[in-house]
């Protein structure tokens, strides 16, 4: 056995705890998990079965954590994991997986399949079987300090050039501000007018507010890749500079996955609560407008709909929030069939996007978007996670649909009471 | 009447009239279980038939099964086949005792050899010879040794069919039925505890009639009187299938006469006759005189799990081996979860921490 | 052995040996998945992880819109199967009798001509499922040799049982008895050992599923 | 019959006919009736090989009610032979000396043959007869 595997298959052990246990046990092979999957329904494919996709964890832990599976492989009749199943495997777990969690919501039995496909996720890439492009990005973000090569001068840039729109200047390392601002490198490098919209609802609410020059990136491919060390070190980056600047909270951006990292995993991946707290932008926004902080005027007239990130709603718990806020703004919203807690994933999450490999697919499964947006027609779409914008984006043009897609916290900027309109879209 | 004679001459010599043997054979049809538009042929069979020799050996019994037989005191139809045979030896009924008796047996097996028929009530105990004997001579002895030229064995009642009372636990006396002994000749099983009259001389009837010995099942019993359970001829059989049982001896149910399943009763399982022959010249059956069905019929019935107990229920103590199993499966659970949270522990500590720089697969 | 003797035995030894073999082994596999147990979690709570879990082990019985659109007969034919299966397992006059003779609990039963049709109704849903199994694309590349063996093994006591009610004249009723019997026995003996454990760890696995929605405040 | 109190209750309790046996057995001497109409042939039935509830027999009897002939005949113990409201259906029932019922039976046909006399007992009778005159 060579030392990769040896190191993927004890990580493999490690992961396995009494749900997972409780959900291998449970599962009856029902199939009903593909039809919650959009790579299954767009692809026809019965090998995308998300329950299949976790194969090489359910033998694991027969072999390892049942008397039975014990006794089997001890006799010979269970045949250990091999390094080339994995590399069979490896296109399952990375490449059509998002961890978006619609199966794990539809499981009669009650299996939570994205909990596993994480926690699977953490041996295949201690095995040496997560995909290249996920490595290099993974590398990136721990030696540059941003997945996509994004580095401080390239932030100061984009505040420079916000501070010069809005006239007013963006706080940056100001210690005993009560929020600190994190970004993800897709927000600063595809939609910094993000920056100037946070700017301007913050000083139209008088939140105070700082980006930290030493962590500002949000977003945690640790999680994606499955390295729970690496996602602990980037988490302790912030925790270190959130403790540095003395804030009260740290703001998740719009991204998803960011979101889920240091809200819900990262106390558990560095073993230790906070000392502050950790707060969506959505959320935060909800809550200036209910204190009444937050005021805007005059409604959207186009047919707006919203599209839940994964890591955000279902995952994050982050539902109601941008409903309250998008009834602020709008003037014609409607739901997609499936919406909420239920929603169709964009295809891109969980590394997928991160994973030139999967490009192809990620744009055949956009498929199941489409078709929720057919079913109602909207003028525009509005969500909150700038990764799933730029590749709902793509499959859009992709399939020949005319449809902008809005940052909700940027449409909410662009309707604040009492403020000009400054830099009107484009 | 003389061994040479036929019946048809005997009865006529004793004054009945052909209308009287019609009816004698409809009655023996009917007993037989056979359709009467067969009485003309039993008619022409019987005609003809010489009495037979009958030797009657009891072993372990209570002669309930002899009782059974021999209630009435008059001639009946019943008893006129027995007025039909030659029986040459049965020692509750015999006027001969003591070596007289022993010496009419051992007579009529040497004038009919291989044509007389052995009737067998009672088990015979094979633990120690000493536990029953006859005359001096144990009952196995005297079983082997009469078989030997008998042309058929009729086992009267669950006893001699299947070891019966005697041979329910713990069985000291090593009692076995005539089958567990003899291997080597026609033997016809009447189980019942006893078994219904008109069953024991239908038996006998078929064998006078057509000389041979009627259909059985595959444990020994006559087709035509154990070919159905008492269940599927039961009158109460409708309040099964509508799921209306009695569920004690006094409740509502048991006054309307609804199924005594719950009560224990072992119709379904228990090949008789008994509920469409019935008891007592047709008047009456245990379940309908609302009592359930012991099964005595059956092998075993003696240890059927209890008469009270219904088929459904266990015969042993599940509860206790539930406690126990629950019991031992939570200590070895614990034991093998403990096994596997050590397993965890090592696997944590062998866990090198990965780095960047461990992304890659080795080789 | 008689045909008494061995409806004896599997009343009697036989229904032993396999309530020790089931019991013994539903615990011990409920222990193992339990004494893994779980690390603590140190993210703040949104909503409450056990309000969630007991949540779950209700809603996840009901199947979410799309699903029931998407997979209708999957779940149809598995509700069917299933409810039918337990009102003649615990609905049945002889079955009842035989759970108050070892719990000493007992209930009323249903007329036997529901529990009868329930009984025809319940086997054609499994056939039904048997022919989903093999036609459909994923089922059929998920099932393993465990899956038709466990199959057989549900439908087993329900057919032996509709033909010892009927005493259709295959066997003798007594044999169609012992055969029902024993077909139940094996299916305790073989439910330690196969994903039939999920009668009772889908309890455990929906309560995880939601406990960690619940801590997020989800309702999963 | 001596009926016990018991099964009085019993019937007065249940009310209804329990196995059913009694209607088919209706249709069964129906067609019976038509088989001796069209080909003569006769039918028996013995209704000791029926598994008929208490009452039931009664029912079919009072159903089958009485007709034109009532006979009683000795041979072996008194013998019944009643014909019913139905022509050609006939009920016979058989006792031995001690009144004991030892077989019950439903005859279609034109008369039963126990009715007729017997070619040996008219032989019989004969040689009595002429013994008598020499």
């Amino acid at each position: 056995m060579s030392a990769s595997l040896e190191r993927g298959l004890n990580a493999f052990k490690g992961q396995i705890d009494a749900p997972v246990a409780a959900f291998f046990s449970s599962c009856v092979r029902c199939g009903l998990c593909a039809e919650a999957c959009l790579f299954y329904t767009e692809t026809d494919d019965p090998t995308l079965t998300p329950i299949h996709k976790l194969e090489p964890l359910r033998r694991v832990w027969r072999q390892e954590y049942t008397f039975w599976g014990k006794l089997a492989k001890a006799v010979g009749l269970s045949k250990p994991v091999t390094d080339e199943e994995l590399t069979e495997w490896e296109p399952l777990v990375y490449d059509s997986c998002t961890m978006c969690g619609r199966c794990s919501m539809v499981c009669p039995v009650g299996n939570e399949i994205a909990y596993m496909i994480r926690k699977m996720r953490e041996g295949m890439a201690a095995a040496g079987h997560a995909p290249t492009d996920l490595i290099g990005a993974t590398q990136r973000a721990v030696t540059i300090g941003s997945p996509m090569g994004v580095k401080l001068p390239a932030l100061q840039a984009q505040i420079r050039h916000a501070e010069a729109e809005l006239g007013f200047s963006i706080p940056v390392d100001v210690e005993g501000a009560d929020y600190m601002l994190l970004l993800s490198s897709m927000e600063i490098m595809n939609f910094p007018e993000f920056i100037s919209a946070i700017a301007r609802i913050f000083k139209h609410a008088n939140v105070s507010w700082t980006i930290s020059s030493e962590a500002f990136e949000a977003t945690n491919s640790g999680i994606q890749i499955g390295v729970s060390e690496i996602a602990a070190e980037l988490v302790e980056r912030i925790v270190t500079a959130a403790g540095k600047l003395k804030v009260k909270s740290v703001i998740s951006p719009e991204c998803g996955h960011a979101y889920m990292a240091i809200r819900w995993e990262g106390p558990n991946l560095i073993g230790r609560p906070y000392d502050f707290k950790v707060v969506h932008i959505l959320e935060l926004l909800d809550e200036l407008r209910e204190q009444g902080r937050l005021q805007t005027t005059g409604k959207e007239t186009q047919r707006l709909t919203y599209h839940d990130p994964c890591q955000i709603s279902r995952r994050g718990g982050v539902v109601q929030q941008p409903r309250n806020l998008i009834d602020m703004v709008a003037g014609d919203f409607v739901e997609m069939p499936e919406t909420g807690t239920m929603n169709w994933c964009c295809g891109a999450g969980g590394g997928v996007s991160a994973n030139e490999r999967a490009d192809e697919l990620r744009l055949q499964v956009f498929k199941r978007k489409k078709k929720q947006l057919d079913a109602i027609h909207p003028d525009a779409l509005v969500s909150a996670c700038s990764n799933c914008r730029i590749y709902l984006e793509d499959g859009l043009e992709e399939n020949g649909m005319d449809m902008p897609v809005l940052s909700l916290t940027e449409t909410i900027a662009e309707h604040l009471a009492g403020s000009e309109q400054p830099g009107s879209k484009d | 009447m003389s061994k040479d004679e036929t019946l048809g001459e005997a009865l006529r010599r004793q004054g009945i009239s052909r209308r009287g043997f019609l009816k004698f054979c409809a009655a023996t049809a009917s007993m037989m279980a056979l359709p009467p538009s067969m009485v003309p042929a039993i008619a022409a069979a019987l005609e003809k038939v010489r009495r037979p020799s009958v030797i009657w050996l009891s072993f372990q019994e209570c002669t309930g099964c002899t009782e059974s037989l021999t209630r009435s005191h008059s001639p009946t139809v019943e008893g006129l086949i027995f007025d039909t045979i030659s029986l040459d030896y049965h020692h509750t009924l015999q006027a001969a005792s003591g070596s007289a008796a022993e010496a009419a047996r051992e007579a009529a097996m040497e004038e009919n050899y291989g044509k007389y028929i052995l009737v067998v009530d009672g088990s015979i105990p094979t633990a120690n010879p000493g536990y029953s004997t006859i005359a001096g001579i144990s009952n196995q002895s005297m079983l082997q040794e009469t078989a030997k030229g008998a042309a058929a064995i009729v086992s009267v009642g669950t006893c001699a069919a299947y070891g019966g009372i005697p041979h329910a636990n713990p069985n000291p006396t090593g009692a076995v039925s005539v089958s567990d002994l003899i291997r080597d000749k026609p033997i016809i099983n009447v189980p019942g505890c006893p078994p219904i009259p008109v069953v024991i001389t239908g038996v006998l009837a078929h064998f006078l009639t057509f000389g041979s010995i009627p259909e059985l099942d595959e444990i020994g019993r006559p087709k035509v009187f154990y070919g159905k359970s008492i269940h599927d001829r039961c009158y109460r059989r409708p309040f099964y299938d509508k799921g209306l049982f009695a569920e004690t001896f006094d409740d509502e149910g048991a006054k309307k006469g609804w199924c005594l399943y719950k009560l224990g009763c072992k119709g379904p399982t228990t090949y008789n006759a008994c509920a469409t022959t019935k008891w007592n010249e047709g008047t009456s059956f245990p379940i309908e005189a609302g009592h359930p069905c012991l099964g005595c019929s059956e092998p075993d019935f003696w240890d059927g799990g209890g008469f009270y107990k219904a088929l459904s229920m266990p015969t042993e103590n599940i509860a206790r081996t539930a406690v126990y199993a629950i019991g031992a499966g939570a200590a070895a659970g614990v034991a093998l979860g403990a096994l596997n949270r050590m397993k965890k522990k090592r696997v944590e500590k062998a866990h090198e921490k990965v780095t960047i720089n461990d992304l890659e697969k080795d080789g | 052995m008689s045909e008494t003797e061995l409806l004896l035995w599997v009343r009697g030894p036989a229904l032993q040996i396999a309530t020790v073999i089931f019991l013994l082994g539903v615990v011990v596999r409920l222990a193992e998945i339990l004494m893994l147990g779980r690390k603590k979690d140190f993210a703040e709570a949104r909503g409450s992880a056990v309000a969630g879990g007991l949540r779950t082990i209700l809603s996840r019985t009901i199947p979410d819109r799309g699903t029931l659109q998407r997979s209708t007969f999957n779940v149809v034919a598995g509700y069917i199967f299933h409810i039918g299966f337990f009102v003649v397992l615990f609905l049945f006059a002889p079955h009842i009798l035989l759970f108050q003779d070892v719990t000493g609990v007992s209930w009323p039963s249903l007329p036997t001509p529901v529990v009868d049709a329930t009984a025809v109704v319940t086997m054609i849903a499994l056939l039904a499922v048997l022919a989903h199994r093999l036609l459909d694309p994923v089922m059929r590349f998920l099932s393993r040799f465990q899956d038709y063996l466990v199959w057989l093994v549900t439908i087993l006591p329900v057919a032996t049982g509709y033909l010892a009610f009927h005493r259709v004249g295959v066997a003798p009723p007594t044999t169609l008895i012992t055969v029902h019997i024993l077909s139940v026995e094996l299916l305790m003996v073989i439910f330690p050992f196969t994903k039939l454990m999920h009668t009772f760890t889908l309890f455990m696995a929906r309560y995880y599923n939601g406990a960690i929605s619940g801590y997020r405040g989800v309702n999963s | 019959m001596s009926c016990m109190t018991d099964t009085d209750t019993l019937k007065a309790g249940t009310g209804e006919s329990l196995t059913h046996n009694v209607q088919p057995l209706l249709h069964e001497i129906r067609h019976a009736l038509v088989k001796l109409l069209d080909d003569g042939r006769n039918t028996v039935i013995d209704l000791r090989s029926m598994p008929l509830a208490p009452g039931e027999e009664q029912t079919l009897l009072d159903e089958l009610g009485h007709g034109e002939v009532y006979a009683r005949l000795h041979a072996l113990g008194p013998t019944e032979i009643v014909e019913t409201h139905y022509p050609g259906v006939w009920v016979v029932v058989h006792s031995n000396n001690e009144n004991e019922v030892i077989g019950k039976f439903i005859e279609v046909c034109d008369i039963p043959d126990l009715l007729r006399s017997q070619q040996e007992d008219i032989r019989q009778g004969l040689e009595q007869l002429q013994a008598q005159l020499a």
